[in-house]
């Protein structure tokens, strides 16, 4: 009876406790990292090759596309890129589409740029937002200087030495965009495609599996997608950020929830039910088949 | 710990919102009531400053007269603050719908219907795959036959409709599953924000 | 940026888009012939979640509570908002019948306007203008979370007996119907988005899934010309499984350009 | 004049699926033209909601309660952002700007983390393997949860492609089918609004 009844209030378990769960899973981990290791898969590993077969000294088109409610997942990829970048002596032309972008992007310079012991205007330009997204993206391929006529700071584009001879896509070896939406799919047809540059494109994990067709059809060099991307990027990097602290918290709670659901059937086997307990709606399978 | 007002209210209004797993109570009420207030506001400024003015105000300065028409409908659509002017709204609408309407058909036609067929007529893939595409193509038909309203789901179309199912219950386990870490992903940087930027008991990016 | 000016009256490359919405067209008004002909011969099978939306308004009038319809997520450019609109009209029109209440908390601006003139209007038709409320349908705000945390406010405070799901919905759907389940409210869904039916399947007692949330409208309103698209809508899936079929047979005869042929610009 | 509007949905919806197939510029133009129409209306359109969502809390505030104080914050934040918006602008470095990282920023990303929480407990309620189809979604579902994290390869180096597959195959299959059904369903549901044979949208049933 004590243990039946222990799995019958199993499957009426208060959701509160599933959320203290899953608080824990996340928020311990972040505090004693264990490091779990982390396999680079080849889409972001072919990402990786692509910055590093850059000949040293080059500039790199780095487009910032996201706000702060999915920098979660594409913040850890633009500091882990943009200190890549630096380490292997390139310098990042940044540019933003999004309005809430440059808060952001001025924060993931400030660490990367720190980090790696870099200087504005020297080592990086960042010429911050622009509106009218697709309309941007096509001007890019014809003049920089008529998109952007000064930097994020106010200085004009031309008092800038590293601008001197950039101007245009067919002036950069490689196209990066970080996307959190459509964005990526201009970049894919106007970089790509018309103006034929290498691109690599990091996005969302949803949106991920969108992308890759345009791997295949080598439209795209690479692609990272969510913070789990971003993590094996880092490892291939050699570096340790969010992405990589956050990895640990991820397996945890993805744990939680396969065990939670598995003595969730263990309780309805062992009491013997198919018997719906109070609380619990239709599962997947009340549907009509 | 942060010195910073900006960093002090954006963790304050976290931990309200965290504050709803618990239960409802009058701090996540206060954040939602001032969540809705903000972001109707903001929404509004941005319109004016990106839509009104660029493409009404600005022309109209100019004498460029065009934009009258939309100012016509929109203040129509106002109409419907007091009861009696209230039916001019109807052209609004109906201008508005058969934009989005008009916008539809071929785009859906082209983007749906169209790039999918492209899709699943393409060559079978050879060798070892050729057992996938076969698995795409009868997954395919019999999700179709699951959609087919005209007929009961009985015989051998109830037979292809419940594989049809089948099908879609693998393809919502496999999106569901998915979508665990992209949401995990969320949750991780919020704690992150609060245990570093905030309490600063975490090391730095 | 500045290529030369296009000054082609057709485009070529979207013939056979042309044909084919003319195909599809031509099949929904041979089925608007039949329909008026012959009113009772065309066969819809039922939707149970439709069902179950006359048993729910039926439940909220005895317990004294509202009826929470929420239209999704999506912009009028998303069709599943249109027909969002449509539906709403007719549960409107059950909600007037049966006398309970109804929320209409919208996401869209111009969707919060169109809903509104569509179930004043259908307090009108059932001659219950009298208890139309100014406020039924409230525009929030056009930003997700925003009124997320508006209508999870409003589920746990109303207490709606029935949240009736319409529309095209993105990370949110989640949210809501969790929330919904919490407070035991009876949960019917319809969405378009695939990547979100998981969520509802999971938290609703049904859901409409993908197509069957723009047949609702038809089954709703059970007039036999809305019946006659659906019929036409079935007729143009078996062509295309005869064309996918067709196309797969043709490959192993060598002819490999078939989905060429379904390639537009 | 009762048929007025649903003639301009007709004729503004049939122009637009025209101009789909016709590249001459003067008709892209037309369309461009039409959009930025549908725009400014949108913004007058929220203008109209933004008004009556002041007028339903302004009212809560008079008629004072316990509930009085919040709406009072939700009017004092729309009321505040809007003029600040619309005198100042939104661009980085202006009040609103900051008030949207500092609050709007925050809030929607706190509540886009607690999904974390709920994909959790509705994962633990309704991943019970009663019948075929439930099982069918439990089980690839955990599969996929298993075949993204670092643990999951520790355990089977077998999950990382099995996950890939479950997408690449079952899912795509699914997918495809529920898409075109949803493409046939939503150019129908446009066809008949431009076509005036679901007039239900203006509450004609």
């Amino acid at each position: 009876m004590a243990d039946g009844g222990l799995w019958r209030r199993l499957l009426r378990l208060d959701r509160r406790w599933i959320f203290v769960l899953v608080g824990l899973a996340t928020a311990v981990p972040l505090l004693f990292p264990v490091n779990l290791p982390v396999t680079p898969t080849p889409r972001v590993q072919a990402f990786y090759d692509a910055v590093e077969s850059v000949p040293e000294g080059s500039p790199v088109l780095l487009s910032l596309d996201y706000e702060p409610d999915i920098m979660a997942e594409l913040q850890p990829m633009s500091i882990a890129v943009l200190r890549h970048c630096f380490r292997r002596n390139l310098k990042p032309v940044i540019l933003t589409l999004y309005p809430a972008g440059p808060g952001l992007i001025e924060r993931a310079l400030a660490i990367a740029s720190e980090a790696e012991g870099k200087k504005r205007d020297v080592d990086f330009v960042f010429l911050g937002y622009k509106s009218g997204s697709q309309s941007v993206i096509l001007g890019l391929g014809e003049s920089i200087r008529s998109m952007f006529p000064e930097d994020f700071w106010g200085t004009p584009i031309d008092d800038i030495p590293l601008m001197a001879n950039l101007n245009a896509y067919a002036d950069f070896p490689l196209v990066i965009n970080l996307s959190g939406s459509a964005i990526a799919d201009y970049y894919i047809r106007i970089a790509a495609t018309r103006y034929h540059k290498p691109l690599l494109l990091g996005c969302t994990a949803v949106m991920a599996t969108d992308y890759y067709p345009y791997l295949s059809s080598g439209q795209l060099l690479g692609l990272m997608g969510g913070m789990k991307g971003a993590a094996e990027y880092e490892r291939l990097a050699g570096l340790f950020g969010d992405a990589r602290r956050g990895m640990d918290a991820q397996s945890m709670v993805h744990v939680v929830i396969v065990i939670l659901v598995i003595l969730g059937n263990v309780a309805l086997l062992t009491t013997g039910g198919l018997r719906r307990g109070p609380g619990a709606s239709s599962g997947g399978g009340s549907r009509e088949p | 710990m942060s010195h910073s007002v900006d960093t002090w209210i954006m963790a304050l209004l976290t931990l309200c919102v965290f504050s709803f797993l618990y239960r409802d109570n009058p701090f996540y009420r206060f954040a939602e009531h001032l969540f809705v207030g903000a972001a109707a506001g903001y929404l509004l400024a941005v319109q004016y400053q990106n839509v009104l003015v660029p493409n009404m105000i600005r022309p109209l300065g100019r004498g460029n007269l065009l934009p009258l028409v939309p100012l016509a409908l929109g203040i129509m659509l106002l109409g419907r603050l007091a009861e009696k002017t209230s039916s001019a709204s109807r052209w609004a609408l109906a201008f508005y719908v058969g934009i989005y309407s008009g916008i539809a058909v071929p785009a859906y036609m082209q983007a749906q219907i169209f790039a999918q067929l492209a899709d699943a007529t393409k060559p079978w893939q050879p060798g070892w795959g050729a057992i996938n595409s076969a698995l795409i193509l009868i997954g395919f038909l019999t999700v179709l036959a699951y959609f087919f309203f005209s007929a009961p789901h009985r015989g051998l179309h109830g037979a292809s409709a419940r594989v049809g199912i089948w099908f879609l219950m693998v393809a919502f386990g496999a999106s569901f599953g998915y979508t665990v870490m992209a949401r995990v992903s969320l949750l991780i940087a919020r704690v992150q924000f609060l245990l570093r930027d905030w309490l600063g008991v975490l090391p730095g990016a | 940026m500045d290529e030369a000016l296009d000054v082609r009256w057709f485009d070529p490359n979207r013939i056979n888009l042309l044909v084919g919405l003319s195909l599809f067209i031509l099949f929904l008004f041979v089925n608007l012939r039949r329909a008026r002909r012959a009113p009772s011969g065309l066969y819809i099978r039922t939707l149970p979640a439709l069902q179950a939306l006359d048993e729910a308004i039926g439940r909220a009038t005895e317990m004294g509570r509202p009826v929470l319809y929420l239209p999704g997520l999506g912009d009028m450019s998303e069709v599943g908002t249109l027909a969002a609109v449509t539906i709403s009209s007719r549960v409107a029109r059950r909600v007037a019948d049966m006398g309970c209440g109804l929320l209409v908390p919208c996401y869209d601006p111009v969707v919060a306007v169109l809903i509104d003139s569509a179930t004043r209007e259908a307090y009108t038709q059932a001659g219950r203008l009298d208890s139309y409320r100014s406020g039924t349908v409230q525009y929030v705000a056009a930003a997700q979370f925003a009124y997320v945390a508006a209508v999870t406010g409003l589920m746990l405070r109303e207490r709606p007996a029935a949240n009736v799901y319409m529309g095209s919905w993105y990370a949110e759907s989640l949210f809501l119907a969790e929330t919904g389940n919490e407070t035991g409210a009876i949960q019917i869904a319809g969405c378009d988005q695939v990547t979100q039916l998981p969520f509802f399947v999971c938290s609703c007692d049904y859901t409409l899934l993908g197509e069957e949330l723009y047949a609702a409208s038809a089954y709703l309103g059970r007039e036999p010309v809305q019946l006659a698209t659906i019929t036409a809508q079935d007729w143009a899936k078996i062509l295309a499984a005869i064309v996918v079929v067709a196309a797969v047979v043709a490959t192993f005869f060598g002819y490999t350009d078939i989905d060429k042929l379904l390639k537009t610009s | 004049m009762r048929q007025g509007p649903f003639v301009l949905t007709f004729l503004v919806g049939a122009m637009l699926i025209a101009i789909f197939f016709i590249p001459h510029y003067r008709a892209q133009q037309v369309q461009t033209q039409l959009l930025d129409w549908a725009n400014i209306v949108y913004a007058f359109a929220l203008a109209l909601g933004s008004i009556s969502l002041l007028v339903l809390h302004g009212n809560k505030v008079r008629a004072g309660g316990s509930q009085a104080k919040y709406s009072f914050v939700t009017v004092a934040a729309l009321v505040v952002i809007t003029v600040a918006g619309v005198v100042q602008g939104v661009e980085e470095g202006t009040l609103v700007n900051r008030i949207y990282n500092a609050v709007n920023a925050p809030l929607a990303s706190t509540m886009f983390a607690l999904l974390a929480f709920f994909i959790a407990s509705a994962a633990f309620r309704a991943f019970r393997a009663r019948n075929t189809e439930a099982t069918l979604l439990l089980a690839t579902a955990l599969i996929m949860m298993f075949g993204r994290v670092s643990i999951g390869e520790f355990v089977w180096s077998g999950f990382p492609p099995l996950t890939e597959w479950l997408l690449d195959v079952p899912n795509l299959a699914a997918k495809r089918g529920v898409a075109i059904g949803v493409g046939l369903g939503a150019v129908a549901t446009a066809l008949k609004i431009i076509l005036g044979i679901d007039r239900s949208y203006m509450g004609k049933a």
